[in-house]
């Protein structure tokens, strides 16, 4: 039970970095977008899972309401996450962001 | 380091304080003022909620109490943080959000009438009328 | 209380404080300042002060940062650079500044340590109420307890601030003619809301549960963080959502303009009413206890703990219908027809 | 009986509910409003009233509000000081919706039920203010003044705006100063209770921390009131705010701000801290002269009507403030003495202007020429109020001031003293001025070659009561002075000064 708690907060804190670099390296709105919206979500989703099983270390009302409670935020991110960085996605293109493409740069760069 | 860790929130409030008031009196930009004062009134609740904090106590909610019964376990003050502070910077929120919208309707306002938000070009078209 | 976050989180807040005041485009600081004001709700989690923080996630964090974004969609979104130096506004606020700071620490050496279990706000009122709010008002969320009972009557008034501040909002903002938005070609404005599907039909599942939440926060603000502002706050945060992703019309169809005033007017009403008839049965004003004489079934203790919930539930109604008010009237330019 | 048990919490119950009462029914229909704000504010000093009276009968009343007792809940205090104050906010408030009413329906046509809902708001935030014993409810109430006061300024022409935008900051700053002073005290005594406070605060005494929660407070207080050289917002949201907004605003807001100041030095802090253990006096009474003379310089400076009148304000802020700081028996009760005056006398000055942009549609000193012979009752009114203002003896402004002088005499403060007498002289060339200008006639009419007309056209009938009945109430608390200072503003100086 413990090791699979520790292996979800663990998993969940390293997506968490690794969408953090993500959207620090990235090279434009789209891709940093990318790495917010799916690396967020999903590494909420394992931290709270992992919240979430261990209340469940021990069975009585009190920890299985805290638990569904953590269980419905989950839920919930799940839902209002993806949809927030799809708004906002959607909000850079009709504002004309342009996407970042590599032969472009390559070429400006040797010329 | 023991003196650090206990007076560090006070330096921090007091530095907020100062950047909050040099923004409402210096920033040009009205709605930057507006900000300032919020950062004003936020770093007046931490010194509030910082002289409500206890060591080793929990949050101001007394556990498993419901109804009379629970009147009869004794309750120790020292195992709950102090919630008067609490109750007084709920209300200075509500507050700070009233003043908020105020100040910022009468920007709009000023916005509506003035087209600019730069507080020298206000200035400059009020000489103009006169 | 960990000592370690503690510092960290302050630090991080002074971080986004500086670059809030910096920043030169007023949405980018308006989204650093709700990155600040989540910041804040952190910390006093971490504190202790959950109430608070319930608060400040709700008001700061959420409604602060979307009046903010509001305003700057109604009028510009840049600061501009200055023309003239104002060399010496500047040095009068830095001087301000630096002497209030100044003074501030000269007093600071005089506070008990932070979280000092012996100062002397630990010691004064605090254990009166910590102790004696299950026997008094069989409430056990002592800051309901206080903020609703001991000191009803700031709450009253703090219920009566916000809604002298929706009043103010409307009676600055408002107007009946058709008079257009400056037509001045703007490159800085912000896009309004797009008309996409999914966040339009994401948005309308979430609303009722959110309306549920905010119910659920009302009513259970006697055992858990929470109580009639925060929920107020969460159910017009319903109506917000609703607004920014389908359009104001949809909301004025549901809840109309003057259903919002009257709304607040009978929320702070209800709360001063129940004072009132504490009054008329020989009580103190505010008086709970003394409800105990018309509500069937209550000793004083259970009449205090049902005229909290009574005015929790005033207050929630008060607040919901406010902070709508002042969104629409802003995010409209005070036409409420249409905006952000 | 129960009215007049409670009459400490009716106070403020009254205004609050009839101000949802306004708004609602101003919903449907807008005559209502003023029929509804007249009453309420007519009970309301009868609330007043019936205080006063029981405290002059049984000494101060303490009202415990939600029965709780007073450190742990609030506390309502009334005594001698504060009970003279709700009187005089009650009355002037009273007087001031009368006047309202036409002006409204000129200036602000269709804001009218917002109009009266903020108007009765403010004066409940104020009532609130003078009565509570308790520091941290006082807060509160000075935010609901203070944002009825921005929306109020506001709802005046397009300069208002940017002039309440100034007074939000700078109102915002005085109010946060103050809850950061109540915080300070709070941290080192843990108690928010006036009384309480008074007791704790002794051993305290040598602190800094103690020392500079009395500098925030005093900030706070000042700016609020508009202490020179905090009073850059006042002129320019005073004289643009709307002219009903101006009536209650101008002669209430400052003075009860006063009187905060003058509870916060007694009752929280004692006089024996304040006067004896900080060494503030002399350098205030200095700025207290400063302020006189910059305000009754920066009068004599105008052309505009009103904003002369906010600079009197300035000055006999001055007045009030230097007073009290004299530490003197005399001065003390002079200051309080001065708080009620000077609300009636602002009250009146600014009925004046109303009238005269409610008939002229100006503000200017020009748009007065040829006033006196139209409007004789108003100039009569106007002319016991300018000689009040300037200290002329059976008025009230004579007695207030002679009680100053006194007291800057007994302090040695002669140069107060100077202050005071030339801000009188000042205030003489001022008024003067003005009565000689209403007296000439208006500029002949080039085309016609002979004088307009002039027929009597005097202001209607709700505005010029307000102003007689004040202009009246000047000379008979002039006549009756000693009687309010012995039985009523004695009681409220400390017993080491007198």
């Amino acid at each position: 039970m413990n090791s699979v708690i520790i292996f979800l907060i663990v998993t969940g804190l390293i997506l968490f970095l690794a969408t953090t670099v993500g959207l620090l390296r990235f090279p434009d709105f789209y891709s940093r977008m990318h790495a917010a919206g799916k690396g967020d979500t999903l590494s909420s989703l394992l931290m709270l899972g992992g919240l979430a099983l261990y209340e469940f270390h021990e069975i009585n009302v009190a920890t299985l309401l805290v638990g569904a409670k953590i269980l419905l935020i989950a839920v919930f991110i799940f839902m209002a996450s993806p949809t927030a960085t799809h708004a906002i996605t959607d909000a850079g293109y009709e504002s004309g962001v342009k996407p970042w493409q590599k032969e472009k740069t390559a070429s400006e760069d040797e010329g | 380091m023991e003196y650090l860790v206990s007076h560090y929130n006070y330096w921090v409030y007091i530095l907020l304080m100062m950047v909050g008031l040099y923004a409402m009196l210096a920033k040009n930009n009205l709605i930057k003022k507006v900000i300032g004062m919020s950062i004003f009134q936020t770093a007046i609740i931490v010194f509030y909620v910082s002289t409500g904090a206890k060591r080793e106590a929990s949050i101001p909610i007394i556990a498993h109490g419901h109804g009379h019964d629970a009147a009869h376990t004794v309750i120790e003050a020292a195992h709950y943080a102090n919630p008067l502070p609490h109750v007084l910077m709920l209300t200075a929120i509500v507050v700070s959000v009233g003043t908020l919208g105020v100040a910022l309707a009468i920007c709009l306002g000023i916005y509506r009438r003035y087209k600019t938000l730069e507080e020298d070009e206000i200035q400059e078209q009020l000489h103009d009328s006169l | 209380m960990i000592w370690q976050i503690d510092l960290s989180v302050l630090s991080l807040i002074v971080l986004c404080g500086f670059a809030t005041i910096m920043v030169k485009d007023l949405l980018s600081a308006a989204i650093i300042f709700g990155a600040y004001s989540f910041l804040m709700c952190l910390l006093w989690t971490e504190m202790g002060a959950v109430d608070v923080a319930f608060t400040e996630a709700s008001v700061g964090a959420g409604v602060s940062t979307i009046l903010f974004i509001a305003a700057a969609y109604q009028t510009t979104r840049i600061v501009k650079p200055r023309k003239s130096g104002r060399i010496f506004a500047k040095i009068v606020a830095l001087a301000a500044s630096v002497a209030m700071g100044l003074v501030l620490l000269a007093a600071q050496t005089n506070f008990p340590g932070f979280a000092d279990p012996e100062s002397p706000a630990s010691l004064h009122l605090s254990p009166y109420y910590i102790t004696q709010t299950l026997a008094d008002t069989a409430v056990p969320n002592m800051v309901t307890s206080v903020l609703a009972d001991y000191r009803g009557f700031d709450t009253m008034f703090e219920t009566a601030v916000i809604f002298t501040a929706g009043l103010a909002v409307i009676a600055i903002l408002r107007r009946v003619k058709h008079i257009d938005r400056c037509e001045l070609p703007d490159p800085y404005t912000i896009s309004a809301g797009s008309q996409d599907n999914i966040i339009r039909f994401v948005s309308r599942q979430l609303v009722p549960f959110m309306q549920l939440f905010a119910l659920y926060v009302v009513a259970h603000g006697h055992h858990s963080p929470g109580g009639g502002f925060q929920g107020g706050v969460i159910l017009g945060a319903s109506f917000i959502l609703l607004a920014i992703t389908y359009d104001i019309q949809l909301v004025q169809q549901r809840m109309n303009e003057k259903w919002n005033i009257l709304l607040g007017n009978i929320g702070v009403l209800i709360y001063a009413s129940i004072g009132f008839i504490c009054l008329l049965l020989g009580a103190n004003f505010l008086d709970y206890s003394m409800l105990s004489k018309i509500l069937p079934a209550t000793d004083p203790v259970m009449a205090r703990s049902h005229g909290m919930l009574g005015i929790e539930i005033g207050v929630a109604i008060a607040v919901m219908a406010i902070v709508v008010t002042i969104y629409l009237n802003l995010a409209s330019n005070g036409k409420l027809d249409k905006g952000l | 009986m129960i009215l007049y048990e409670q009459s400490p919490a009716l106070l403020v119950v009254i205004p609050l509910l009839s101000a949802f009462a306004i708004n609602i029914f101003g919903l449907y229909n807008r005559r209502l409003c003023f029929p509804i704000a007249f009453l309420a504010l007519a009970a309301t000093l009868g609330a007043a009233t019936m205080t006063l009276a029981r405290v002059l009968q049984a000494g101060p009343i303490s009202y415990r509000l939600g029965g709780w007792p007073p450190p742990f809940g609030i506390e309502y205090v009334i005594d001698h000081l504060n009970g003279l104050v709700l009187v005089t906010i009650a009355f002037v408030s009273f007087l001031a919706v009368i006047f309202a009413k036409l002006s409204v329906e000129k200036e602000l046509p269709d804001k009218i039920p917002q109009f009266y809902t903020l108007f009765v708001l403010l004066v409940t935030g104020l009532l609130g203010m003078t009565a509570t014993g308790d520091a941290f409810n006082l807060y509160v109430l000075l935010e609901i003044a203070a944002l009825t006061g921005y929306a109020l300024i506001a709802l005046g022409d397009n300069r208002a705006l940017v002039a309440s935008f100034n007074y939000v900051i700078l109102g915002t700053i005085g109010a946060s100063f103050y809850l950061l002073g109540v915080g300070h005290l709070y941290i080192m005594t843990g108690s928010l209770n006036m009384g309480d406070l008074l007791t704790i605060l002794p051993g305290l005494y040598a602190t800094r921390a103690i020392f500079v929660a009395f500098l925030l407070v005093l900030c706070g207080v000042w700016l609020k009131m508009a202490f020179f050289p905090l009073h850059t917002w006042l002129p320019n949201a005073y004289t643009y705010a709307p002219s009903a907004v101006g009536c209650l605003v101008a002669p209430l807001v400052t003075k009860v701000s006063v009187y905060i100041m003058i509870r916060v030095m007694l009752s929280v802090f004692s006089s024996h801290y304040v006067f004896e253990v900080l060494a503030l006096t002399g350098p205030i009474v200095w700025l207290a002269v400063a302020a006189i003379i910059f305000g009754s310089i920066q009068a004599l400076a105008q052309d505009n009507l009103k904003k002369m009148l906010t600079y009197l304000i300035v000055a006999e802020v001055g007045y009030m403030v230097g007073g009290v700081w004299l530490a003197t028996g005399y001065g003390i009760s002079g200051a309080i003495l001065h708080i009620v005056n000077d609300a009636l006398m602002t009250f009146c000055l600014f009925v004046f202007a109303g009238i005269v942009t409610y008939k002229t549609g100006g503000h200017m000193l020009s748009d007065l020429q040829g006033l006196y012979r139209k409007m004789p009752v108003t100039m009569t009114g106007f002319t016991v109020v300018a000689l009040s203002m300037i200290g002329v003896p059976p008025t009230a402004g004579f007695f207030s001031k002679w009680y100053l002088i006194l007291g800057a005499i007994e302090a040695g403060s002669y140069h107060f003293m100077v202050a005071l007498l030339v801000s009188s002289l000042v205030n003489a060339i001022l008024f003067f001025r003005i009565i000689e200008i209403t007296f000439f006639e208006p500029k002949m009419d080039h085309h016609t070659g002979h004088a307009p007309e002039i027929t009597i056209n005097e202001a209607p009938f709700s505005m010029l009561m307000p102003l007689l009945v004040v202009a009246l109430g000047l000379i008979i608390i002039g006549i009756y002075s000693g009687t309010i200072v012995t039985n009523i503003i004695q009681h409220s100086v400390p017993g080491g000064l007198l």
